[in-house]
């Protein structure tokens, strides 16, 4: 089916790392472990093939090249070896869609409870679609939706239909 | 009379384009409407004027209304997949080539078998069937009940799968505005001005309302108020959008219809929309009332307000030669209104005294006969209307004057749509000299912050003519009429209708006061009145009015029912929406699911996970698959898809403490390197998931839980850390989808992992069992666990999920010459059983504690505490008379029923068989070739030997002895190789 | 369908990104308490018709729980607060009664320090 | 005595309604009597909905207790008595669930030759889906333990059910139907004529129902009960009876304790009527739906509970769609039915599922609730139970297993093990 509201693009070689860590304590830390800012609450810092998306109060995800995950991942680990923090490579644990095109915010208002559209720039967004968890930040004109790995076909296929042509949410 | 039907009026018509003409069948009959026809006004301009057969009486009926509200002209409408009964005829727009037929009705509408209950209504009042059918008891279920279960119901029922497709769609604005008539659009436009985000929602493909019909130059006024808010970029004007509920905190559900009845627009049908307001102004409009009188049920007797509807925007005639009846002057209207279409207008005949606005002198001006202080007697005509009878309303009904006519257009007053601003508990107040409810801004419906949630405007508020913004002429007050005449008879109020649908009349709301059905609740539900498919929005107020004279008690004491989402009936396939197919649930798949599929698994569902039961070889059945499976396992090696377990990390300088408080077992103490078995127990003391832990370093351990419990266990986890012990350090992750988990089982499990190659030493030395290993495996990099859930040497590996499939792939080569075969959850539930391990959902079930297990020695007696433990020292945890877990061996070589209960002496207090134990897990074992099974028995292991029974219907009393329930390898020797 | 605010990422989630885990505050009773208060802690409610406190966690979102005083009765949400709170705050209890100026705290005192771990498994 | 309420509105007959229509129903007399409460009875009743209303009922048929008040803040039967589903049904898996039920059911059966008003009982059937292995196993054991509690049900098989129901799709992609749980006996009855039916008969014992009459508080001394402060007055009171569902809380704090209840909304819709299409009465739990056809021809659908304490009768919006787009995936027929009304009611949900029939810690109140979302089908059987219980100051066989001090003690009478839920 071809989509007309925004194209839909499975992201296969994003490479995730979690941290949970005090990111008060532990900003500076993670910051300089992994070249990024650290984000504000609800927000991502990106430079370059890299994300730092905040997750919770004491939780990140820095998104990046999955060539690059495990030794990211060990970077972090030692940088927080001091510290309460958890580390982990989740680069396996998610699917991850890229959702472009002028309407690629109607496509999520048919999938999303969160008003994503009115989300900044940089915002980041956890909320649900249709009947699964997501995670939903901005990337160009459109936006990265990461899922859980076991439920990506299902993701794909509601990412697919709401983008159905002739589903424009424009008034008509 | 013209080629678009024989009551198609030569001009006018605002909506129509003649130009495009559309046929349609009806009953079998080719019929032919125009472009913005309703299937209602295509119908009238054919003449067919008769519609559809009421609920109880089976009377002929044809449309009362010209819109939402109508009570009588319901179709069926489309065919196969695409049928739909009860299709509201006034609202439906025609397309080309659509297939209708009336309801309720056999053999034909015009010949119809029931209405031979027409002719019993004298026995038939509200409520006659909670008198009768009472004697003898069968006849009600076999004779009586058949008979009004047929005789009911309106359209035909569906018998396909739906055709079309549906969606949904979420909306937010800080206004949604409910209504497109002239009130919504302009307090659209002034919030608009604000730069609030406004969205208006309008039921109909056409804005304006009422008042391009009702007003001299209201169509201009209305397209002004459109070419202001087009040019706001921050006001959403939506047509075809029925706004059917507000729920709290400003949740509003809309209907808006994409493709209704088009099948060929290829794409969805309709859309709900789920809009969360800021605040919402309901702009609904005002609704007509009938009035009851007598025979005011028959065909042509229509609201007054339908009539100059019909006429004005579809160019259609419901009659040549009217009588208005009303209580007021904008009845009058329609007088105008038909004069001007060259209809001719027999007689106004006004209940008030005198009539002395504007539109009555104007309409007396066109020298139509004004008859005040008149009243209808009665219609003369049964399928149609030839004249009407007319009597003073003050009186009883005596009639002075036949006058003919084909039409009746009727007019009890107006009623402001307050459903919307009452949904989500907006209360009302009674208007006595505008006789309407209408909202109470005092008591408004609050949202999530206390205030208002909603602001009714326009005619919605009461305002009916909207004078400020319509320029609308004033009117004389009307009279409130809720009888007709006043001192009807007793006789005629067995004629005059409340709910056209359902057969209520005003006889059948006194008959209810009369017997104690007082409450306006209890009127309705003993009448049925307003429960028809338009919900009452032409009968209730009549309806309530009349409770209240019966009851000699004001309006306002008796009250209103409560008005329940939606406005209009909503289609279930659009609630229902995208979630039909493969979107119905999403479908959780393990990265080997490809291999499963294509090697030919028999799935189960396991929460949402596929996981494969068996894997089937051609013309085997899944019972001789499954022990073929766990033969080749206990002879050599097989593959289990493990990956849907839950894995979980939990660490944190506290972990251990945290872990031993989860677990009855100690946690804490596990060395790095190690794996230990434990349970997990709710606060309640039941245990609801067991599984593996391994200690990863010095301050982090890997959990495993069951399938279906990897997500509740870890918010069970974050539950207590978050909650209750909050300044511990330790933090979880669930990482269950991270991993690909593969079991791999079987005598030659270490022969085939070798032959992989890697770095992790796995012999019985390095990786001792209950031990665990990280390192590389087939290029892949993996953690491996010596635990055994078959008894077999086993070895569980974790890789990296998205290289499972290659992981086992690389396995399936490397085992060929082992005759390596995958095995399901079947075989995997078989030989847990074999070796007497508990599964959680079979000798659980919510109800079990691990004593009752005899998992003692999973229960650390050194800890002070564990979630669970107070739980289970209260005094029927504790008690010895517990049913506990033990092996059972069938006496007679039969499997024993699952679930089965072993009978104990004599009956309890309640007559009831006394039990003394349930089967849990029972199975033919293909590795002893004998059945096996696991029960919970009354001191049951302190009764090695003893034979139960458990009687089973229809079969001979199963038998069965208590033994150990550890029936293979009990020395555990195989595990350990 | 409602929406509460969740004072841990600040977002405005509906209820259908929340998941409801019942009465707030609740003491937990471990080994050592009474067959009185273990009951008592498990199952009486107040269940009130009116102003409540209750849990919720931000499921869909980002996983903390929080607490949060509601009227049960008309849905109106006085506001959401942390779930480390062994009582509703202060600033909670004014939020309450500015508008129900008749509702009182049936607590008595909020203790100077939070329940510590170890007071619990001594 | 006689039961039968023919003294004061006359015997309810064919030839009744024959005479009547040839005076045009001039004559039919109220269904029950609405008078001032009097000053002092040997019990109140709290509640007049079906559960209070046939305590009362067997209070006065078994147990010659007539001088009774059953007071009710707003119109008889308007809780969830009016708001229910209706369905009928008595295959429960554990033995006091299914004594209680079966019981009920049992005088289900001649209740409108008992009452003399036809509450429209239909045991048409109804089936409990198998759509799991899970749920094949806890049918399976539930059809064992009916057995021997001697309420008959059979397991059927996804033909036989596709037989009985042919609008049913048994091969759903994602849950096929395996089988069922079926009870020929079980089917509904019209709600409202059961809460109607109990009250022309109370009112013909003599027993004063009154209306509209809130409780505001409970008069207690020395742990007794003494009377109940009303809107209508103070009423005097031997014995008290609190029998209000889901504001039992609300009345137990007045008396001065707590019950192990939450108080939920839970939801139900009906369709347009269409002409008769299912026959039986449905229950998927699975997919968490049910479904029976109404003698109106609607199709009644009930569904899931919210997860929080609400006393609105308003549900939310979710549930509807939950529940909506289950019953579709196996009855794809209905996606083109029109929902024509929804609505909530508050119910109280106990700490396991089942209800409570028990003394209090005051002297001579004692409760009834907590029957969550199965509490219509239990009427008859909860008023005979709670009759015996009152009278008699301490419970019968049916009422012995659902005290209080199961709680305190561990132990619970769990449905959920078998069925999912309790509807």
């Amino acid at each position: 089916m071809a989509e007309a509201l925004a194209k839909i693009t499975e992201l296969k070689d994003l490479g995730m790392v979690q941290i949970r860590a005090d990111l008060v304590r532990a900003g500076d830390a993670i910051a300089a472990a992994t070249g990024l800012a650290m984000p504000a609450a609800n927000a991502t810092v990106t430079d370059g093939a890299r994300t730092l998306c905040w997750m919770s109060p004491d939780e990140l995800l820095l998104v990046l090249p999955k060539a690059e995950a495990r030794e990211a991942t060990q970077a972090l680990a030692d940088a927080l070896s001091t510290e309460h923090a958890l580390v982990l490579d989740v680069s396996d644990m998610r699917a991850a869609f890229a959702i472009e095109g002028a309407r690629a915010a109607q496509a999520l208002a048919k999938l999303c409870p969160a008003d994503i559209a009115a989300m900044p720039a940089d915002g980041i967004r956890r909320t649900r679609a249709a009947q699964v968890a997501c995670g939903i930040w901005r990337r160009g004109e459109g936006f990265v939706l990461i899922g859980f790995r076991s439920v990506g076909d299902y993701i794909g296929g509601l990412l697919r239909g709401a983008a159905r042509p002739g589903t424009e949410l424009d008034p008509r | 009379m013209s080629d678009n039907g024989p009551f198609r009026l030569s001009r006018g018509g605002r909506l129509i384009d003649r130009a495009y003409q559309l046929p349609f069948r009806f009953d079998g009959r080719q019929m032919r409407g125009v472009q913005g026809d309703t299937i209602a006004s295509a119908l009238l301009a054919n003449g067919q004027l008769m519609m559809g057969r009421s609920f109880k009486y089976h009377r002929p009926r044809g449309p009362v209304a010209s819109g939402a509200e109508e009570p009588n002209a319901l179709l069926g409408l489309g065919q196969g997949g695409r049928f739909e009964p009860n299709q509201r005829a006034t609202t439906t727009p025609l397309v080309g080539g659509m297939v209708t037929t009336s309801q309720n009705c056999w053999p034909s509408l015009n010949f119809d078998i029931g209405a031979v209950n027409n002719k019993l209504y004298r026995f038939l009042p509200a409520g006659f069937y909670y008198k009768t059918f009472i004697h003898p008891r069968p006849a009600w279920k076999h004779l009586f009940e058949p008979i009004i279960r047929r005789s009911a119901g309106l359209g035909k029922a569906p018998t396909e799968g739906d055709l079309d497709t549906y969606e949904q769609a979420y909306g937010h604005a800080d206004l949604v505005v409910v209504g497109g008539g002239i009130a919504g659009l302009t307090a659209a436009l002034e919030a608009g001005r604000t730069g609030k985000t406004v969205t208006l929602l309008e039921q109909t493909p056409q804005f304006g309302g009422r008042t391009p019909t009702d007003h001299a130059d209201g169509q201009a006024r209305i397209d002004a108020l459109l070419a202001e808010l087009h040019a706001l970029p921050n006001v959403t004007l939506r047509r075809n959008t029925m706004a059917t509920g507000l729920y709290d905190h400003g949740y509003l559900i809309a209907r808006e219809a994409l493709a209704d009845h088009d099948p060929n627009a290829g794409i969805p049908r309709q859309r709900l929309w789920r809009i969360r307001a800021g605040h919402v102004v309901v702009a609904s409009g005002a609704l007509e009332r009938p009035l009851s009188f007598a025979g005011n049920d028959v065909p042509g007797v229509i609201l007054a307000s339908a009539v100059r509807d019909f006429v004005d925007l579809y160019g259609v005639a419901p009659g040549r030669n009217l009588v208005v009846v009303t209580n007021n002057d904008d009845a009058y209207r329609t007088a105008l209104t038909a004069l001007d279409a060259g209809l001719a207008v027999a007689a106004v005949i006004d209940a008030r005294p005198t009539a002395q606005g504007a539109l009555p002198e104007a309409v007396r001006a066109r020298g139509v006969r004004v008859l005040t202080g008149s009243a209808v007697a009665g219609i003369k005509g049964g399928q149609a209307v030839e004249g009407v009878k007319l009597c003073a309303h003050s009186g009883s009904g005596d009639v002075t004057e036949v006058i003919a006519a084909d039409c009746v257009a009727m007019s009890g007053g107006w009623s402001p749509v307050v459903h919307l601003w009452s949904h989500c508990g907006g209360k009302l107040s009674w208007s006595e000299d505008r006789a309407m409810f209408y909202p109470d801004l005092a008591r408004p419906p609050t949202g999530a912050d206390g205030a208002a949630m909603a602001t009714p405007l326009g005619a919605a508020a009461g305002d009916l003519t909207v004078a400020e913004v319509t320029g609308a002429v004033a009117e004389q007050p009307l009279l409130p009429v809720w009888v007709m005449p006043v001192n009807a008879t007793r006789k005629m109020k067995f004629k005059m209708w409340l709910d056209f649908q359902n057969d209520v009349k005003v006889s059948d709301v006194e008959l209810a006061a009369q017997e104690g059905y007082q409450s306006v609740e209890h009127t309705k539900r003993y009448t049925t009145l307003g429960m028809a498919t338009d919900q009452g929005k032409v009968s209730n107020i009549n309806g309530l009015a009349v409770l209240s004279k019966a009851l000699n008690q004001p309006i306002p004491a008796t009250g209103t029912t409560t008005f329940r989402p939606p406005y209009t009936p909503l289609t279930l396939g659009t609630i229902g929406a995208e979630a039909r197919g493969e979107l119905f649930q999403p479908l959780r798949k393990t990265d080997i699911h490809g291999w499963h599929e294509s090697n030919g698994a028999f799935f189960e569902p396991v929460g949402h996970w596929r996981r494969p039961y068996c894997y089937p070889k051609a013309g085997e059945s899944h019972h001789d698959a499954v022990a073929r499976e766990i033969r080749a396992v206990r002879a050599s090696v097989g593959t289990l898809d493990a990956s849907t377990l839950g894995k979980i990390i939990v660490k944190g300088p506290d972990a251990g403490k945290f872990l031993d408080m989860m677990y009855t077992g100690l946690m804490s103490t596990l060395p790095v390197g190690k794996c230990r078995y434990g349970l997990i127990c709710n606060e309640n003391g039941f245990l609801v998931d067991d599984g593996v832990a391994a200690r990863l370093s010095e301050d982090t351990w890997l959990v495993h839980t069951t399938t279906g419990g990897a997500d509740r266990m870890h918010a069970h986890m974050e539950d207590w850390l978050q909650c209750e012990w909050w300044d511990w350090k330790v933090y979880t992750a669930n990482v269950t989808e991270q991993w690909s988990q593969v079991a791999v089982v079987g005598p030659k499990a270490r022969v085939l992992l070798e032959r992989l190659g890697g770095t992790i030493d796995l012999s019985a030395e390095a990786l001792p069992f209950m031990g665990w290993a990280e390192g590389e495996i087939a290029g892949i990099p993996a953690r491996i666990f010596r635990i055994s859930f078959s008894g077999e040497l086993s070895f569980e590996v974790a890789v990296p999920a998205k290289r499972g499939r290659e992981f086992w792939e690389k396995l399936h080569e490397a085992g060929r010459d082992l005759g390596i075969t995958p095995y399901g959850t079947e075989a995997m539930h078989i030989m847990r059983a074999e070796k007497g391990f508990i599964m959680i959902g079979d000798e659980t079930d919510g109800t079990v504690i691990p004593q009752d297990l005899g998992m003692s020695w999973a229960i650390s007696k050194k800890k002070p505490d564990y979630i669970g433990k107070r739980a289970q020292e209260r005094s029927f945890m504790s008690s010895p008379e517990r049913w506990k877990l033990v092996g059972l061996e069938s006496v007679d070589g039969r499997v024993l029923p699952d679930g089965v209960y072993a009978v104990a002496e004599g009956s309890n207090a309640n007559g009831q068989r006394n039990t003394q134990g349930r089967v849990t897990s029972t199975y033919m074992s293909p590795t002893l070739n004998r059945p096996i099974a696991m029960g919970l028995v009354l001191h049951g292991p302190n009764r090695m030997g003893e034979v139960l029974e458990f009687p089973v219907q229809g079969a001979e009393t199963y038998k069965a002895r208590i033994v150990d329930p550890v029936f293979y390898d009990k020395e555990g020797s195989r595990a350990n190789g | 369908m409602l929406t509460l605010t969740c004072p841990y990422c600040g977002n405005a989630a509906e209820e259908t990104e929340l998941a409801p885990g019942g009465e707030a505050h609740l003491k937990r009773f471990g080994p050592g308490s009474s067959d009185e208060q273990f009951e008592d802690y498990l199952f009486a409610r107040k269940n009130p018709k009116g102003v409540h406190f209750e849990r919720w966690r931000h499921a869909y979102g980002c996983g903390k729980w929080f607490l949060a005083a509601r009227d049960t009765v008309t849905l109106e949400v006085f506001g959401t607060y942390k779930a480390q709170t062994p009582n509703p705050t202060p600033e909670i209890v004014a939020a309450v009664q500015a508008k129900r100026p008749n509702w009182t705290p049936d607590w008595t005192s909020t203790p100077a320090t939070t329940t510590s771990a170890e007071s619990l498994t001594e | 005595m006689s039961a039968s309420p023919t003294n004061s509105t006359g015997k309810y007959s064919v030839f009744a309604i024959a005479r009547e229509a040839m005076r045009l129903h001039s004559g039919w007399k109220r269904a029950w009597q609405s008078p001032e409460p009097k000053k002092k009875y040997k019990v109140v009743i709290i509640g007049a909905g079906g559960h209070g209303l046939a305590t009362a009922y067997y209070l006065g048929k078994n147990h010659g207790i007539t001088d009774i008040a059953i007071i009710e803040k707003g119109w008889l039967g308007g809780g969830n008595t009016g708001r229910n589903t209706t369905i009928i049904r008595s295959n429960y898996l554990q033995d006091p669930s299914a004594a209680i039920f079966d019981k009920a059911l049992k005088l289900y059966e001649g209740l409108s030759q008992d009452l003399n008003y036809n509450v429209m009982f239909s045991p048409r059937g109804l089936l409990m889906l198998a759509q799991t292995e899970h749920e094949i196993r806890g049918y399976k054991r539930t059809v064992y333990a009916n057995q021997l509690q001697g309420v008959a049900t059979d397991w059927v098989s996804p033909q036989q059910i596709k037989e009985m129901l042919p609008i049913i799709n048994i091969d759903g992609p994602r849950y096929p139907v395996l089988g069922g749980l079926y009870q020929a006996r079980g089917g509904t009855a019209r709600h409202d004529a059961v809460a109607w039916g109990y009250a022309r008969a109370c009112s013909a014992m003599g027993m004063d129902i009154i209306q509209n009459c809130e409780v505001t508080g409970v008069e207690t001394a020395n742990g007794q009960v003494k009377a109940v402060n009303t809107g209508k007055g103070r009423i005097e009171c031997d014995k008290l009876a609190i029998v209000v569902a889901g504001h039992s809380s609300v009345v137990a704090e007045m008396a001065g304790f707590r019950l192990p209840i939450e108080s939920v909304a839970l939801q139900a819709l009906v369709s347009e009527p269409i002409k008769p299409c299912c026959d039986l009465v449905i229950m998927a739990n699975t997919v968490h739906g049910y479904l029976s056809q109404s003698d109106k021809g609607e199709m009644v659908i009930g569904g899931g509970t919210d997860g929080f304490n609400n006393y609105s009768q308003r549900g939310s919006w979710q549930h509807v769609e939950e529940t909506v787009r289950a019953l579709i995936e196996t009855f794809p027929m209905l996606s083109r039915l029109k929902m024509l009304r929804q609505w909530g009611g508050i119910v109280d949900m106990t700490g396991d599922r089942s209800p409570i029939l028990s003394s209090t810690p005051v002297g001579n109140i004692f409760v009834n609730c907590g029957w969550g979302t199965g509490g219509f089908k239990a009427i008859p059987g909860s008023g005979w139970a709670m009759a015996e219980l009152v009278a008699n100051g301490r419970p019968g066989p049916l009422a012995a297993e659902f005290g209080l001090n199961r709680f305190r003690e561990g132990r619970f009478i769990d449905e959920s093990v078998a069925a999912g839920v309790a509807h």
